[in-house]
């Protein structure tokens, strides 16, 4: 079977805005954003979750999606997939801000590393890369995956330069493609990133601004406050208090984002090596009926949120109507369950918490010391909730499910014996296996669809994964950047696009 | 006053050695192990001997040691496990902000708890000693932090009159700096001025009824004079002592302070690090810290030989 | 003299020699080769300025401070050899009193403890009898019984001395050891302390090493005395000869300070001193006689050479060329005028 | 501690300190059954509540009822402060009793540890400390605990080393107790009271510690109810409810408040050097008022430097009614004389010198009688008016010379102070004439001395700075308070012959209060011999000592060393002197008295006997013969 694209035509996200801007090309102001993830690498392959922003200035992907969601291609020119090979072709003329040239070979060695590093779950599926021609390179994959161009478009198709990735301290000395470089100098380790444009950069129209600074400002309170006395202009906010404040103050904006995140439990040692009850599906469930899920958006969530229990909001293609009240608060049956299971007294297990985290699963340990069963809760270093997931220090863990993500990654991230976070190493259920496979093997998501619904029908009676709600991405924002139609964001990330953006005065 | 400092200097020497040992042997002992940490549970045994080999974890003990201390020694404590950031460098950003905090909070506390224990000391059982020393005992009670608390909610959150979060450096904003450290210095003060201000109420008490009080006064040096001339600056001698050790305590209150005013110091650095088991910045942040401490304890030895000629060296 | 209880000899206590860190320090001698006698039953006075040694004697003789030269012989033994502390048996025989009656007796004791813990430490008595010897012992210093279930600070100094001397008495010693047994007393408790120790005394053969500073008080009660300058011995011998003829120019500077009780005889004397200049000379002279630097006598001779022990007409010894030349040509009487 | 001994101002600090932390350790025990919910009862659609009648204190971020997670955060409070607190005195006390007493290298190195563990911030050694062990109530409180038993180990090794150097210890030593008997049994007891109240600080310290760890998140962790954790969350709800934060807040304060008022009462209470009245005074039903004057006014006379008529000073105790220390004090001296005031200590001999520079302390009041220095009445004059009479017409010599001077200036600053201030001289001048003084005293290098500080010069140098700061504006009056008590035989003798030499050039009076009637007999021309705050006989110092009137004078002089004749029993006067408040009303000696009898019931008055200017306080000083000075 073979799927191609043919010359897709070149555009960038900033030649869009070109419309509705005067075209004055020098760079003018400073944008101010706000993370709300400390920033842990700027090595695009190192990078585990939370904090792409830190790199979108300076990498640049061999594809990306534009806000309409669709991939396009950015440093490459094309590419086909031919079953478990995918040849890319890269545009040519691409340099880094150290001045070399983007070439083939050194675009493999990328995508090596990617592979090698095994740290992006993207490229799972991914066995090897190797220069083909001069602007070619081909990808060789252990089995087909209909997302592979998708996971291109993240971190694993960040291109580093070749200086670059032989220096050791990659992770603050990041050497890109992309139209702003890092300035180490400005910048304020924990506290302040800087960026400026980059030199001799193939777009001059997509360096809008003179300078870029992103702040890490981890505490919610803190962020807001920011955000407030004009310190800075755009922040990330998860569903909180302070994201409630935000909607009512004046002159701020809570921009709802589409795609969105799926807060979810994830039982990892569902073998029961350390905490035994969790061996029993039943103890899953009972878990999974225990959680009021209204009362949870609307208190923990402030009412930004919708109740889950699937990874996928309703209308996304993967989304499975079936599933919906699957796990409706049910106290009663919860309680059964636990009896059932021979667990009425309970059990106690550790939950890892990071402090944006904190007050849902405060509310989570409510609902289940109803069934008795007693979450300890233990903070962990904001950034490193994922790393840490994929470890066996914890028997359970918590994570948001990125609505913008292939359905596959649902195996490659939790299901597969060898899936990121699935750090005991659990057989799946041979059926589940086979069903992701078969999603793999269709190209069309119609023809996905219900193969993944299956799946997902599957996942929900082991009950391992326990969804709660799905939020929108939120941004906080000055009137004056909500106003500002530069200011585009990345589908079902918490990335606006830094290249383009242009302050209104 | 040379000699005093250098013989103070020759002291700490073995101090400064002692801490370094304890410091670089207590982060042996923790449970976990780094590389295991910085890999994760998926690194091959090759990558977890290489990341060994990095750190210089396969050498023994004394060897690192050693090989830190000499590194140390230089100013270069090391680099972070987690990322290629210079421990030097990361806890020099971070030490303005806590340091104006402390000393912001010193300058608070020596202003408060002096005039409060002088005036106390000089009506006694007065209403004005009455107040102070209920204020202090009061402030000693109050946990900083939800002093901040309280504080930022009142003149942050309602009033408006000072940021609630952030801190603004120095040499950026001088107007804002002072803004910007008023709140938390006010919080992190509070307990250590009332325990000068019971500390100097009771130096002044004591020192009232010496024999040398009493023979100022019958010179008929006026009472003023005699207080602040004469009392004060014997009763200021058991102060520094105790400053010196607020001090220490101020600069442990400010890792904890900073947190509710949101400011990125060596608290905010501490904890993340201690999540991480980042064992040198760990080290670094507490080497760090141990040489702060040190230098105010050699500025208050040198204060303490000004005031007290017994203390000087012959 | 073989009926001596105790015999000193050439004793040296060192301060402050301990080695720090590994840098010795050179010590300061307290005591310097100092040589006495004390006789069973007898009285010896020891007299000398703050600062003369004379305390350090009796903690080297409590065994409190070690002695760095020299020999104590107590019944035959060596108690400067004893290094790790005195057996019980020597213990139980040299006991003391010291001058601070508040900072000797422990606050937090009754009067029983503090009076039965000697009894405890060296004797298998019953509770019951160690109360009765309390008791008797209370009364034995002219206290109550009732007054052994109280704690030291409800006691007046005079009561709390008596206290310590019951504890001192407890025992039965052969030598206690008075360190300025009342100088921090009234005038009017003074004698009735002394009084008690010598009434003690006298019913129990006991010896007495009496440390002061006041050569009257001592002359009273003393059979020998020997006066202390700077860690030097300078004069010994019977109280009378020493109060009445002293042999030494310090042990004279001593007597001839004192304000006499008789106004007219005082004005008098104080007529006929000199008013000599304040000596800006250092007290401890180095080399040759250590009163040097203060003695109005000082002749160069008392420079070049250390003077020895030399004996004295009328009994004892004085470290002073002049005991050499002519006993008799130095004045008899105390208050007499001490010009050459 | 006796209660009978707390003061009424004392119970208002206890009880409701006591109340508060009897509430929390209710709290504690019983909290299941206290708290009106479960505390991790969530209840999210009524959350962020204010306080309610169905939620007194309201509701938190879930919806869990706040006063509910408060009764069990006592819990936690209580858990806390108990095993931190001891684990602290458990590894503190008998490592810190060991390196004591054992001292050597085993103290240097274990207090090296000691001093480096205590150079860095407490909260960034509990911080690494949990590193090693993890986050969670107990292990943090293991952290507390090791942090805090170096206070404990300081503490019991000072405590060792002060109580070792005790006269008690060197008794105990002397007896043949064996070192660790003088441990346990003679030091530890002596360890109790300091120990209770470092305990009382150290549970404050450790409540304020898991507060604030728990607060950063290190601490006990969520949903477990601590008042830290409150707060945690109550900071990230600052806008939305501010509430939140008060009842966890002041909670904290109110316990660490409590603690702390316990421990500066116990401090109070049981700390050493509190000397209580002696238990046996003279047996009288009720202390002698500040009776009216027995004696006859003293009228002016024209040679009079002094006066002092009637004088009457009470002291307040704390908490307590005054007590006369100073009653019926009348006496004159002339230009150019020198009386001596004598009597043994508590006879008031010292208050009546401060009295006369309006120098009392607190609580003490002058309750009547006239001073007149020169003609004026000092006791009238404004307290300018008497602070300038202070230096320039009467000044005054302390006993201790090492602690009347102060010790943070050179000798010579003080001097040429009060020259600047007094007599307005400049810098110069009076560095100058300071030189002049310190020569005149007979100080040799007098320049060079001016420099010294206090504790560098002998008591007797020390003694001649403070009597020529005392002369340097030519007083009238000197008052010499035992000025040669704290000198050796000799120096004394030096300092009396300077004060003659003085007195013959500056021509002033002076007052030399002793309570050797020796030094009197050389120093005085006349002499008032004080027992129990009156004066009991006034003579001519030649009459005083060949013919006195009063027993007591009698009795002192014949117990001096000098005038005691040869061999003990050596005369002596029974009994003690009693304390003020335990005054008889009549004659105040008479329960010592050999010659009392009724007559001395009442009052007595200080009346002339047979010699002018000789007066004695004694119904029976005609008829009796009594012992004079050899």
């Amino acid at each position: 079977m073979t799927f191609a694209i043919r010359k897709l035509a070149y555009s960038t996200f900033a030649a869009a805005a070109l419309f509705v801007l005067p075209a004055t090309a020098d760079p003018a102001g400073t944008f101010r954003f706000a993370e709300q993830a400390k920033l842990i690498t700027m090595d695009p392959h190192n990078h585990s979750g939370g904090g792409f922003s830190y790199l979108r200035p300076v990498y640049e992907s061999l594809f990306d999606r534009n806000p309409d969601g669709d991939i396009v291609p950015v440093l490459a020119d094309s590419y086909q997939v031919d079953g478990r090979t995918v040849t890319i072709t890269l545009k040519p003329g691409i340099t880094f801000s150290d001045g070399t040239d983007l070439t083939a070979d050194l675009a493999a060695r990328n995508l090596n590393r990617v592979i090698e590093l095994g740290v992006n779950a993207g490229v799972k599926l991914a066995e090897k890369a190797e220069a083909t021609g001069p602007d070619q390179i081909t990808l060789t994959l252990k089995s087909p995956d209909p997302s592979i161009i998708d996971a291109l478009s993240g971190t694993a198709g960040m291109m580093v330069s070749a200086a670059a990735l032989d220096d050791p301290a990659l992770d603050r000395n990041p050497v890109g493609t992309g139209p702003y470089v890092y300035s180490p100098e400005e910048s304020r380790e924990g506290e302040l990133r800087v960026y400026t444009p980059a030199p001799g950069y193939r777009d001059p129209e997509a360096q809008g601004l003179a300078r870029i600074e992103i702040s890490e400002i981890p505490d919610n309170t803190a962020r807001l406050n920011a955000l407030k006395t004009g310190q800075v202009d755009l922040a990330i906010f998860l569903s909180s208090p302070q994201a409630a404040i935000v909607d009512r103050t004046p002159g701020l904006k809570l921009l709802r984002q589409p795609g969105g995140t799926t807060y979810h439990l994830s039982v990892l040692d569902r073998e029961g090596t350390q905490v035994p009850a969790f061996a029993d599906p039943r103890v899953r469930m009972a878990m999974n009926y225990a959680i009021d899920r209204e009362a949870f958006s609307k208190a923990v969530e402030f009412g930004l949120s919708t109740p889950a229990t699937q990874p996928y909001a309703e209308g996304l293609w993967a989304y499975d109507p079936a599933l919906e009240g699957r796990y409706a608060y049910d106290l009663d049956k919860a309680k059964a369950l636990m009896q059932e299971a021979g667990y009425a007294e309970g059990f106690e297990f550790t939950m890892p918490s990071i402090p944006i985290f904190a007050s849902r699963l405060e509310a989570v340990a409510g609902f289940l010391k109803e069934i008795n069963v007693t979450m300890n809760i233990q903070t962990v270093e904001p950034g490193t909730l994922a790393r840490r997931s994929r470890t066996t220090d914890f028997p359970a863990t918590n994570l948001v499910w990125n609505n913008a993500i292939d359905p596959k990654f649902v195996t490659t991230y939790y299901v597969a014996e060898d899936a990121v976070f699935n750090p005991f190493r659990i057989k799946p259920d041979p059926k589940l296996t086979e069903l992701s496979e078969a999603g793999l093997a269709i190209a069309d998501e119609a023809g996905r669809a219900p193969i993944y619904r299956e799946m997902l029908g599957r996942l929900a009676e082991e009950s391992y994964m326990i969804f709660i709600t799905t939020t929108p991405i939120l941004f906080g924002a000055s009137d004056a950047v909500a106003t500002n139609e530069t200011v585009q964001f990345r589908p079902g990330t918490d990335t606006p696009y830094f290249a383009g953006i242009r302050l209104g005065n | 006053m040379l000699r005093l400092i250098g013989q103070r200097l020759l002291a700490m020497v073995p101090l400064l050695l002692i801490v370094s040992v304890l410091t670089f042997s207590f982060t042996a002992l923790l449970p976990s192990d780094p590389v295991d940490l910085i890999i994760g549970d998926r690194g091959s045994e090759e990558q977890y001997q290489m990341i060994r080999e990095r750190l210089g974890l396969n050498e023994p003990f004394v060897t690192r040691y050693v090989t830190w201390l000499g590194q140390a020694v230089q100013g270069d404590l090391g680099t972070s496990f987690f990322n290629s950031v210079r421990v030097t460098d990361a806890v020099m950003l971070r030490m303005p902000a806590t340091l104006s905090l402390t000393f912001a909070s010193v300058l608070i506390s020596v202003v408060v708890g002096l005039g409060a224990g002088v005036a106390a000391a000089l009506r006694p059982r007065s209403w004005i000693d009455r107040l102070a020393t209920v204020g202090a005992t009061i402030g000693q009670a109050v946990p900083n932090f939800w002093f901040g608390l309280i504080l930022a909610s009142v003149f942050a959150v309602s009033l408006r009159w000072f940021p609630a979060t952030g801190y603004v450096r120095l040499a950026e904003d001088p107007a804002g700096w002072l803004r910007s450290i008023t709140l938390p210095a006010l919080a992190l003060g509070l307990s250590t001025s009332a325990a000068i201000a019971r500390q100097v109420r009771s130096a002044m008490v004591g020192v009232l009824q010496q024999d040398y009080i009493r023979a100022a006064r019958a010179q008929g040096l006026p009472a003023r004079r005699v207080i602040f001339r004469h009392a004060l600056k014997n009763a200021l001698v058991p102060v520094v002592t105790v400053l010196s050790f607020q001090i220490t305590v101020l600069l442990g209150g400010a890792l904890i302070v900073e947190q509710v005013f949101a400011i990125n110091g060596i608290g905010s650095l501490a904890v993340a690090a201690v999540r991480q088991q980042d064992i040198p910045m760990i080290q670094g942040i507490v080497l760090v810290l141990v040489l702060v401490v040190m230098a105010v304890q050699l500025a208050t030895d040198v204060l303490y030989g000004l005031i007290n000629p017994k203390a000087r060296p012959a | 003299m073989t009926d001596a209880l105790l015999r000193i000899e050439d004793l040296t206590v060192t301060y402050g020699g301990r080695s720090l860190l590994g840098l010795r320090r050179s010590g300061v001698d307290a005591v310097k080769a100092a040589t006495l006698t004390i006789g069973a039953g007898e009285t010896l006075g020891l007299v000398g300025e703050s600062g003369s040694g004379k305390s350090s004697i009796a903690n080297a003789l409590l065994g409190l401070v070690p002695a760095s030269a020299g020999r104590m012989m107590f019944n035959n033994t060596d108690l400067a050899a004893l290094r790790d502390g005195y057996p019980p048996e020597v213990r139980r025989q040299i006991q003391a009193v010291f001058q601070d009656p508040y900072s000797s007796l422990n606050p937090s004791m009754t009067v029983e403890q503090i009076v039965t813990e000697p009894l405890k430490i060296h004797t298998g008595l019953d509770p019951a009898a160690r109360r009765d010897r309390a008791e008797d012992l209370l009364r034995l210093v002219g206290l109550a019984p009732t007054h052994l279930g109280r704690y030291p600070n409800e006691f007046s100094g005079g009561q709390r001395q008596r206290i310590a001397i019951a504890a001192a008495l407890a025992l039965q010693p052969k030598l206690i050891v008075l360190d300025e047994p009342v100088s921090a007393l009234d005038v009017s408790t003074q004698n009735q302390i002394i009084n008690l120790l010598y009434e003690r005394r006298d019913a129990t053969g006991m010896s007495y090493l009496l440390i002061a500073h006041d050569l009257a008080l001592v002359h009273h009660i003393s059979d020998r005395i020997a006066v202390m300058y700077l860690g030097h011995i300078v004069e010994e011998g019977p109280a009378d000869r020493v109060y009445h003829a002293p042999a030494h120019p310090y042990t004279r500077a001593l007597l001839d300070a004192v304000p006499l009780l008789d106004p007219a005889r005082q004005r008098a004397r104080r007529a006929a001193r000199r008013s000599a200049p304040v000596s800006d000379l250092p007290r401890a002279a180095t080399g040759g006689c250590p009163y040097r630097n203060r003695c109005p006598l000082a002749m160069p001779r008392c420079r070049a050479e250390t003077p020895p022990v030399l004996p004295v007409a009328g009994g004892g010894t004085a470290r002073c060329f002049l005991a050499e030349s002519d006993i008799a040509a130095h004045p008899a009487r105390p208050e007499g005028v001490t010009a050459p | 501690m006796k209660l009978s001994h707390v003061r009424p101002s004392t119970l208002a600090v206890v009880i409701p300190s006591v109340a508060v932390l009897a509430t929390l350790l209710i709290c504690a025990l019983f909290a299941e059954w206290l708290a009106p919910y479960d505390p991790l009862q969530q209840n999210l659609m009524d959350m962020l509540q204010g306080p309610s009648a169905e939620h007194w204190l309201g509701t938190d971020d879930l919806g869990r009822d706040v006063l509910s997670r408060m009764i069990h955060g006592s819990r936690i409070a209580v858990i806390a402060a108990a095993e931190a607190t001891g684990l602290a005195v458990l590894i503190g006390v008998p490592v810190g009793l060991f390196i004591g007493y054992r001292g050597g290298w085993w103290d240097w190195v274990t207090m090296r540890l000691v001093e480096a563990i205590v150079s860095i911030p407490g909260i960034m050694v509990a911080i690494v400390i949990i590193a090693i062990l993890g986050t969670g109530l107990h292990r943090a409180m293991f952290a507390l605990g090791i942090l805090y038993s170096t206070a404990f180990l300081r503490l019991a090794r000072s405590v060792v080393l002060t109580e070792r150097e005790e006269v008690y210890v060197r008794s105990a030593r002397v007896i043949g107790a064996s070192p660790s008997r003088i441990l346990v049994r003679h030091i530890f007891l002596n360890i109790a009271p300091p120990l209770i109240v470092q305990v009382t600080l150290t549970v404050g310290a450790v409540l304020l510690a898991e507060a604030g760890l728990s607060f950063i998140g290190i601490g006990v962790q969520p949903p477990q109810a601590s008042w830290g954790t409150m707060l945690n969350t109550a900071a990230a709800y600052m806008e939305l409810n501010a509430f939140l934060a008060v009842p966890p807040g002041l909670a904290i304060v109110a316990t660490v408040l409590s603690v702390n008022l316990l421990g500066d009462v116990l401090r109070d209470s049981i700390g050493r050097g509190i000397r209580l009245p002696e238990a046996t005074p003279v047996h009288v039903p009720a202390s002698a008022p500040a009776r009216s004057r027995s004696s006859e006014p003293m009228t002016p006379r024209a040679d009079d430097a002094l006066l002092v008529d009637g004088l009457t000073v009470t002291v307040s105790p704390k908490g307590g009614q005054p007590v006369p220390v100073v009653t019926d004090m009348s006496f004159r001296i002339g230009r150019g004389e020198t009386l001596g005031l004598v009597g043994e200590s508590g006879s008031g001999k010292t208050v009546t010198g401060l009295a006369l520079m309006g120098l009392i302390g607190a609580g003490g009041r002058i309750a009547g009688g006239r001073v007149l220095l020169d003609g004026t009445d000092l006791l009238s004059l404004p307290a300018s008016g008497l602070e300038a009479a202070r230096g320039s017409d009467i000044a005054m010599v302390f006993q201790d010379p090492t602690t009347s001077l102060n010790p943070a200036f050179t000798v010579g600053s003080q001097i040429a102070e009060v020259l600047r201030v007094k007599q307005g001289l400049s810098r110069r001048a009076a560095r100058d004439r300071t030189v002049e003084l310190i020569d005149r005293v007979g100080i040799p290098r007098p320049a060079e001395r001016a420099d010294a500080y206090p504790h560098e010069l002998s008591g007797g140098m020390a003694q001649r700075i403070a009597i020529a700061r005392a002369l340097s504006c030519g007083p009238k009056l000197l008052i010499a308070d035992e000025p040669t008590t704290a000198l050796d035989v000799t120096v004394q003798q030096e300092i009396l012959d300077l004060f003659r030499d003085l007195q013959d050039d500056f021509g002033m009076a002076m007052l030399f209060v002793t309570h050797d009637l020796a030094v009197a007999a050389d120093i005085c021309d006349r002499i008032a011999v004080m027992y129990c705050g009156e004066i009991v006989e006034t003579a001519s110092v030649d009459r005083l000592f060949s013919h006195p009137r009063h027993p007591y004078t009698s009795g002192l002089l014949s117990a001096m060393p000098h005038g005691a004749s040869g061999t003990p029993p050596l005369p002596v006067i029974p009994g003690t002197v009693p304390p003020p408040g335990s005054w008889p009303p009549g004659c105040r000696f008479a329960s010592r008295c050999a010659h009392a009898d009724a007559a001395c019931a009442a009052p007595v008055p200080l009346t002339t006997a047979e010699v002018p200017g000789q007066q004695v306080r004694c119904v029976h000083a005609a008829a009796l013969t009594l012992e004079a000075a050899q």
